[in-house]
């Protein structure tokens, strides 16, 4: 308890103090208030997954009745990977905005709310009581809101911004409606009060509450197609809030639909056949439209959307192991989707912050117009290139761990005695398949383009490297990103915690060593690939040493005239893509044509809009507005109207009723005859 | 005898609706006054006497005598045309009129109420009605006073139908229609007057959205 | 020790197979045609010359080659013979050996996008789609051999895999197409693909290598055999059934690969090139063949009646 | 004590008047503002005595009353800043001051009263001193504004006073004399049913006038539009609470009858009908003013539902409404500062407000998420039980169509407020802005903090008075 407590001081005094500090002090103390929040509540995570239990509950009010606070081991686990990222975000983001320096009342909002936000998350992990769960989500979504405004003499990141608010409100009011659901038939806010209901009602409607519930949290995680507001708000944020947001925050939507799944019990199987679908559906459709953005932090938005995906698949296929009783795919399942959740939060993040050290750069993030970066930031180069390698699941980086539980977890599962489940299975490994395929085609577009070759238009000022304080925490990331890659083993043992949660005691662990082996044996295979990889360049140092190097322009195939024009772009590269997937996508092409003898300058332009967000959200709020702009004669300035109004209103209620009764007068004439 | 003053009265709306001229809005209304004295002293004539004459002289005094010549005031000071200008021609008035007082006739026969004298009920919801309705299709404020003045006239008569028990509300009605037409022709002529030359409420229509 | 003893054969054939595949074709085409070594010759050549590296390229286009053969290398120690597991063999390790092929594949991709030419840009694009679309065909045919033996490792599936009834044998057959074509999609052969054109624009694993030259060239060309022999080992697993001696199974390896040359030789000498248009669907074919194999496995495990 | 105290603040209102003199006027209103809390205190200790036959204190009137209390500090105190800021002659000072003490006087008399004539005199008496303060300024627009308050809230008036003729015809019916509350309370189940839905059709419709609910809440908005802004505060909160406790009072009574699921239905209807106003003119509407003005309308809307819907929705409804009339205040007051900065109403012409007035910027945010209902706002709690006693209710539709509007709603009052904040203006120069002391926000702070505080942990005084003033309805 008396943790709790030091938090909650902890963020008053930094948030109270902080707008009356000069602008480097400001930083420091954000800094400072995030570590001491993030190691006490590191501390209980970790006592907690060494088995100790942390609950405490106290009496709050007669709004709220009993708060419950408890740390179980999902929570402590997502505890654990949000303070690292909020660590290294807060870290970054201090350098990030040391070109704010002047902008003292910014600087103070942003880390005033940097701080609610973070208390606001370990809030959500502690809570146990369903209304003061609500209060500290929106309190994290509106603080998140105040951190992607940033830059807000922008109209778009305003925009963007409400955007995210009202999509996060949307969220809250899908919670909201559940848990009014729940407290109305249960009458008490503690979670358990959910378990109880759903043990009380039939399947399909427990379903319809986990529906209920999970809409709202696939609000936050960005589920298609809930998915509309990620790639606006990630691209308006500053970087290291991107990192945040695409690494913590949207995995708070997945911990909440972890929590329901704890809580509520319906038939698994149906519930994991529906993630599993609209999971697959979010992974392909997130990486194909990640390919066509041409805006780097677009792109990578859109690869959250895909790495959800891939979470939700892990979650998909632990529900129906769960559903149809097999140990092996429940757990493989469900510590891949955890697993997933670390990784991706580590290697997004990354990729966010080198994207917004070459935005600090050069000042655009417009993937057409970059090139070359590697010759003078060969370690942001480096940092984005580990990112792309883990993000594309490849080994011997972290991705390709959790991805590799869950092909183990689909393949061991292939063999079932239903033929649905088979079909299913193969389906969604196809799925992954594609998916890591597309992803292995986005990521040589971005790193290739941004970084080799050379600039394709011309950068105005000479940038250079950035200091190692940026860089630390980055490498910090990479250094975890290596641990997991190379020793699985380890965090599987940690994992099993949380995983043991969805396990029934029946089947416990017969899984887990058999996993181990075998990711020992994947870690002995990554550290061959190191090795491997070394030694051949090794070799060829060594058979090379006496043979002449000598360096000349890139072969143009006779034509010698070397030009950055002549490179290939970043539209070009996707365009043998773009073709085959015309059919499903929109993509708007602005074309000029020469059409005079003497040819003027013409130019071409491509753009891809988001189907689903055209569909569901743009037009129906489009039709909502003219419907509800025909009534704007209402208040029209005339006192007559205004009288009617209460003469219409007085006989309407008057004649309703009479009017009403002639007609069941009439309708029993009817029926009489 | 108090039927016929009541249906001398109703007759005096319908005049009302057929009406051209803002003075025989004002007559009719000052006609409605003395009607409404007539009903009062019979009605009323057991209450204690102080009610009474109060009564008697808000009827007399103010409804037929200071009102009428108050509005004659305005429309010369501010030199109103003399037209009431509807939005709707006079023979719609009528119907619409006349619509409504059958139709407050036929609802008053809905109720099954040996206590209260229909005749009062109708007369008073027709003036009301008919008051909201000359307030909605005439275009002029002056003329909106007038239809407010035309539903206070009702709210008496309302008044009256249970003031007998209950002098109070009967005196209050009294307050509420003194106080409201003074404040309303108090606003009147001070300022839109003085602010606007030509009473219509189109020029008053610069507050909305 | 005996684990290693694929890897050998793999790397003992690799050196052959190029120069059968070329003999194959010239003596379809009526020419004597050079010796079986020659490519070997060239490549050894190549190992000890200097090198010229583009201005534009970074050090990721030196140490792309690199990377590249150490992939294949990696992906070799999984492939099992006949009972033997390889080097290195768990649940799941066919997933490994994917990835671990894309990662080479990664590199030699970016490697090509360093040197900013466009050409090399164009067949990187076009290496990443093809690639793309393969794997699926890939991770399919194992997922059907996985549900067809119960098994998820390389070893126990080829240990396990034994051909009864007909349908297994026109599965056998499918997938050993399935596996053929996917090692000359890998290796960007005819007929997707053809190495002995002579225009970039219709290139599509040659335009990558445009500038590198010397060491990274011989490593390149070397991993291509590589890659040829490990497909060809794998297809050579089929026919290595468990109870076989090592002693017999030996020369089948062998005269599995020398087949798998020859094959690859002919439909070189006797199939064009499509267009670089009709390549997608074309690879994505393999995908829907491999679904019929999962298809035939059900029915062979009288899943579908 | 209530005699006394309608006395005195007559005595100091004529004085106000009178006596044109800063300091004067300054003593006499914090003379009033003792007053006003000895006359809260007194009545919070004698819950349910009848004082001078027409005046009996009860829970739902003293929670009002508080409130009351608690806004006209601030309200006076803005009023004192806008008469530094806003040069006026001391007669119009006086005259506004004068006006705002009889308003407030009459408010409290009217929560005050328990019989139903009373109260309705005293809400007459509202709108005499409510037009007052709205032609403060004196120009066309504010004319304007004024002879339509004046003429909706004369014609509603009246109809209540027709509402309560038929009322009587029904109690007269059974012989029975009294129109107090409680003794209607008492007679209630007996009495005509036809009578009593005339006379709640009509009391409910007069009232809505006041409490700024469809069909009537049109002359409102011009009121707190052209009103000086802490007048508006008033208008918005204290003033709109009159109507709803009219509404409520008559609701009572008719909880006791067999019309009760009727008139729940008109309720509900002018409710939804007015969030679904609110929601069109916050999309539609460029005036801060203006738009906080409709956002009340919605907030009103929101109360009604709940009272309609019963269940937990009435104690929801009590408490939305105290904090709603202890968070719109604060807006309003904050609004008086912007419009010295920028010197318009209009939300294109406001901007950056973040640059120039960083407290007033915080200001603003706060409320922005407090009134629109997000948590951990207040407004968010009595929204949420509103939410559940609709769901309760099984009107789950209605609930749907409210959530859909209210989110419309917010993201409206969002882009503009946003807009405000952020956005830099066009063609504004801000060489010689004002700059405004912080000091001059502490009242919005705590207002805010208040609503915070009484939303998610009531103190048991507050949830006491609540209960105790729904114990007349059915449960």
């Amino acid at each position: 308890m008396t943790y709790c407590i030091l938090i909650i001081i902890t963020t008053l005094i930094t948030v109270l103090l902080i707008p009356f500090l000069d602008s480097k002090q400001k930083g420091n103390v954000a800094v400072l208030g995030v570590l001491i929040n993030s190691i006490i509540s590191s501390v209980i995570a970790i006592q907690v997954l060494l088995g100790q239990t942390f609950e405490y509950s106290f009496y709050g009010g007669f709004i709220f009745g009993s708060i419950i606070l408890k740390v179980d081991a999902l929570s402590a686990w997502f505890i654990l990977l949000m303070n690292f990222t909020s660590i290294t975000a807060i870290l970054y983001g201090v350098q990030y905005l040391k070109v704010y320096q002047n902008q003292r009342a910014r600087l103070s909002m942003h880390y005033g709310s940097f701080l609610l936000n973070h208390f606001a998350m370990i809030g959500i992990y502690f809570l146990h009581n369903l209304l003061a769960f609500l209060c500290v989500w929106e309190l994290m979504a509106i603080s998140a809101f105040l951190l992607v405004i940033f830059e807000h003499h922008k109209m778009e990141t305003i925009k963007a911004g409400m955007n995210y608010l009202i999509q996060s409100h949307v969220s809250v009011v899908f919670i909201m409606l559940g848990i009014i659901w729940v407290s109305f038939n249960t009458g008490s806010f503690v979670f358990s009060a959910i378990s109880q209901y759903s043990l009380s009602v039939s399947n399909p409607i427990s379903f319809l509450l986990f529906l209920c519930f999970f809409a709202g949290f696939a609000i936050k995680a960005g589920f298609v197609p809930f998915h509309t507001w990620l790639p606006h708000a990630h691209p308006a944020a500053p970087a290291h809030i991107s990192g945040l947001m695409s690494g913590v925050i949207i995995k708070l939507g997945i911990y909440g639909i972890l929590r329901m799944l704890l809580l509520i019990n319906a038939n698994f199987l149906i519930i994991g056949i529906f993630i599993l679908i609209i999971s697959v559906i979010s992974g392909v459709y997130g990486v194909m439209l990640a390919i066509l953005q041409h805006n780097l932090k677009r792109l990578l938005a859109y690869h959250s959307i895909e790495n959800i995906g891939i979470i939700g698949i892990g979650i998909g296929i632990g529900c129906i192991g769960k559903g149809i009783g097999n140990d092996f795919l429940q757990f493989a399942g469900f510590a891949g989707a955890l697993l997933h959740t670390l990784n991706h939060s580590l290697f997004k993040s990354l990729l966010f912050y080198a994207a917004g050290t070459v935005y600090q750069a050069v000042h655009t993030v417009q993937i057409e117009q970059l090139g070359g970066l590697i010759k003078k930031m060969p370690h942001t180069a480096i940092l984005f290139l580990i990112g792309s390698l883990a993000i594309c699941g490849l080994p011997p980086f972290n991705g390709f761990v959790s991805e590799f539980l869950i092909y183990s977890g689909l393949f061991g599962a292939i063999n079932n005695n239903q033929l649905s489940f088979t079909i299913l299975i193969i389906s969604s490994i196809f799925g992954l398949v594609l998916i890591g395929g597309l992803a292995l085609f986005c990521f040589t577009k971005a790193f290739g383009i941004v970084f080799l070759g050379t600039a394709r238009n011309h950068h105005p000022h000479n940038y250079e490297e950035p200091g190692t304080a940026t860089l630390f925490p980055k490498y910090m990331i990479v250094v975890f990103i290596l641990v997991i890659g190379l020793l699985p083993q380890l965090f599987i043992r940690v994992i099993n915690g949380p995983v043991s949660m969805f396990q029934d005691e029946s089947g416990l662990n017969q899984s887990l060593p058999k996993l181990i082996n075998t990711m020992q044996m994947v870690s002995l295979a990554s550290t061959a690939i190191l090795i491997f990889a070394f030694g051949v360049y090794f070799i060829k140092k060594q058979f090379t040493r006496k043979a002449v190097i000598n360096f000349s322009p890139t072969w143009g195939c006779g034509y010698d005239v070397v030009s950055p024009k002549l490179q290939y772009t970043a539209g070009s590269y996707a365009r043998s893509f773009e073709k085959l997937v015309k059919p499903i996508i929109n993509i708007h092409k602005h074309e000029g044509r020469i059409n005079t003898i003497v040819p003027h300058p013409v130019g071409f332009a491509s753009h891809v809009s988001d189907k689903i967000e055209t569909n569901l959200i743009s037009t129906p709020i489009m039709h909502l507005r003219g419907f509800v702009g025909k009534f704007t004669f209402l208040q029209n300035g005339s006192v007559q109207f205004y009288v009617l109004y209460g003469v219409v209103f007085i006989l309407i209620a008057i004649t309703i009723p009479f009017l009403i009764n002639s007609a069941f007068f009439i309708f029993e004439l009817f029926k009489q005859l | 005898m108090t039927n016929i003053l009541l249906i001398a009265f109703t007759i005096s709306l319908i005049y009302i609706g057929m009406a051209n001229r803002l003075y025989t809005y004002i007559s009719a209304i000052a006609f409605q006054g003395v009607i409404l004295f007539g009903v009062a002293f019979i009605e009323l004539i057991e209450i204690n006497t102080l009610n009474l004459i109060l009564v008697l002289l808000e009827t007399i005094v103010f409804k037929t005598i200071l009102i009428p010549m108050f509005l004659n005031y305005v429309i010369k000071r501010n030199k109103i045309t003399r037209e009431a200008e509807p939005f709707l021609t006079n023979f719609v008035s009528v119907v619409i009129i006349t619509g409504i007082i059958l139709g407050s006739f036929l609802m008053s026969n809905t109720i099954h109420d040996t206590h209260l004298r229909k005749i009062f009920f109708v007369v008073a919801l027709s003036a009301l009605f008919t008051g909201l309705y000359i307030i909605i299709t005439r275009r002029k404020i002056i003329t909106h006073v007038m239809g407010f003045l035309v539903i206070e006239n009702g709210v008496f008569i309302l008044s009256l139908a249970v003031g007998n028990e209950m002098p109070m509300l009967v005196n209050i009605g009294i307050l509420l229609d003194i106080f409201v037409s003074v404040l309303l022709l108090g606003i009147f002529v001070n300022k839109i007057g003085d602010v606007l030359k030509e009473q219509d409420v189109s020029q008053l229509r610069n507050l909305k959205d | 020790m005996i684990n290693a003893l694929c890897l050998l054969l793999i790397l003992i054939s690799s050196l052959f197979f190029s120069g059968i595949v070329i003999r194959t074709k010239s003596v379809f085409s009526g020419r004597k045609g050079p010796g079986i070594f020659l490519p070997i010759k060239d490549i050894w050549r190549l190992l000890r010359k200097g090198s010229v590296y583009s201005e534009t390229s970074s050090f990721v286009f030196q140490i792309a080659p690199s990377i590249y053969l150490a992939s294949v290398l990696m992906a070799i120690l999984f492939i099992p013979f006949g009972n033997i597991p390889g080097l290195i063999s768990f649940n799941g390790d066919f997933v490994f050996f994917a990835y671990v092929l894309a990662l080479g594949k990664f590199f030699s991709i970016i490697g090509a996008l360093d040197t900013g030419s466009s050409f090399e840009g164009m067949g990187a694009s076009r290496e990443a789609l093809y690639s793309m679309l393969v794997e699926p065909a890939f991770f399919i045919l194992m997922g059907s051999f996985a549900l067809f033996t119960g098994h998820t490792s390389f070893a126990e599936i080829f240990a396990t895999l034994h051909f009864g009834s007909y349908i297994s044998y026109a599965i056998g057959v499918l997938a050993t197409f399935v596996l053929v074509i996917i090692a000359m999609v890998e290796n960007s052969r005819m007929p997707v693909d053809d190495p002995k054109t002579h225009l970039e624009l219709t290139m599509v694993h040659e335009v990558m290598i445009l500038d590198n030259s010397g060491f990274d060239l011989g490593l390149i060309l070397h991993t291509t055999n590589l890659k040829f022999a490990m497909y060809g080992a794998i297809i050579a697993n089929f026919f290595l059934t468990p109870n076989y001696e090592w002693y017999y199974s030996v020369p089948i390896f062998i005269g599995a690969q020398f087949l798998f040359a020859v094959v690859v030789g002919t439909i070189e000498s006797f199939e064009a090139r499509f267009r670089m248009n009709h390549n997608p669907q074309f690879i994505f074919m393999l995908t829907s063949i491999s679904l019929l194999i999962f298809m035939g496995v059900l029915l062979m495990l009288g899943k579908i009646i | 004590m209530i005699g006394i105290y309608l006395v005195i603040s007559l005595v100091i209102a004529s004085m106000l008047y009178f006596f044109r003199n800063k300091t004067v006027s300054n003593i006499l209103l914090s003379c009033f503002i003792i007053v006003q809390w000895a006359l809260t205190i007194h009545a919070y200790n004698n819950l349910e005595i009848v004082q001078w036959v027409y005046f009996m204190p009860d829970s739902i009137s003293v929670i009002l009353l508080i409130v009351l209390s608690i806004i006209a500090i601030p309200a006076f105190f803005h009023s004192t800043i806008y008469f530094t800021k806003h040069p006026y002659s001391p007669r119009e000072e006086g005259m506004y001051y004068a006006a705002m003490v009889i308003l407030l006087a009459a408010l409290s008399a009217a929560y005050l009263s328990n019989h139903i004539a009373i109260t309705w005199i005293f809400v007459e008496l509202t709108t005499l001193s409510a037009s007052a303060l709205i032609y403060h300024r004196r120009n066309l627009k504010t004319l304007e504004g004024t002879w339509k308050y004046v003429f909706v809230c004369s014609i509603s008036i009246t109809l209540v006073f027709i509402g309560i003729l038929f009322l009587t015809i029904a109690i007269q019916q059974e012989g029975f004399k009294d129109l107090t509350y409680k003794s209607l309370l008492a007679d209630a189940p007996v009495l005509s049913v036809f009578w009593l839905k005339l006379a709640f059709l009509f009391i409910f419709t007069g009232f809505t006038a006041k409490a700024g609910l469809v069909p009537m809440y049109t002359a409102g908005i011009d009121a707190k539009d052209k009103a000086p802004y802490p007048a508006a505060a008033l208008f918005s909160s204290v003033l709109m609470n009159v109507g709803f406790l009219g509404i409520f009072r008559f609701y009572e009574i008719i909880s006791r009858t067999s019309i009760l699921p009727w008139a729940n239905k008109i309720m509900m209807i002018s409710g939804i009908l007015s969030i679904f106003v609110a929601t069109v003119y916050m999309l539609r509407v460029k005036n801060i003013k203006r738009m906080m003005a409709y956002s009340s309308v919605e907030h009103m809307g929101i109360v009604v539902l709940g009272l309609a819907a019963g269940g937990v929705g009435y104690f929801a409804a009590i408490l939305h409404i105290v904090l709603h009339s202890l968070a719109k205040p604060a807006m309003f007051f904050q609004f008086g500062q912007i419009y010295r900065i920028y010197g318009s109403k209009s939300v294109y012409d406001v901007g950056n407000y973040f640059k120039y007035n960083i407290t007033g910027a915080i200001v603003l945010l706060l409320a922005f998420f407090i009134i629109t209902g997000m948590p951990p706002s207040g407004l968010f709690i009595s929204e949420f039980m509103v939410f559940r006693s609709l769901f309760e209710a099984g009107n789950l539709w209605l609930l749907i169509i409210v959530l859909l509007l209210l989110t419309i709603i917010i993201w409206a009052f969002g882009k503009n407020v946003f807009k405000m904040l952020f956005i830099n203006p066009i063609g504004f120069n801000d060489d010689n802005i004002e700059k405004i002391h912080p000091s001059e926000s502490i009242s919005q702070f705590v207002l805010f903090a208040l609503v915070i505080y009484l939303g998610l942990n009531p103190p048991d005084m507050l949830v006491n008075l609540i209960n105790a003033s729904i114990i007349n309805l059915p449960h």
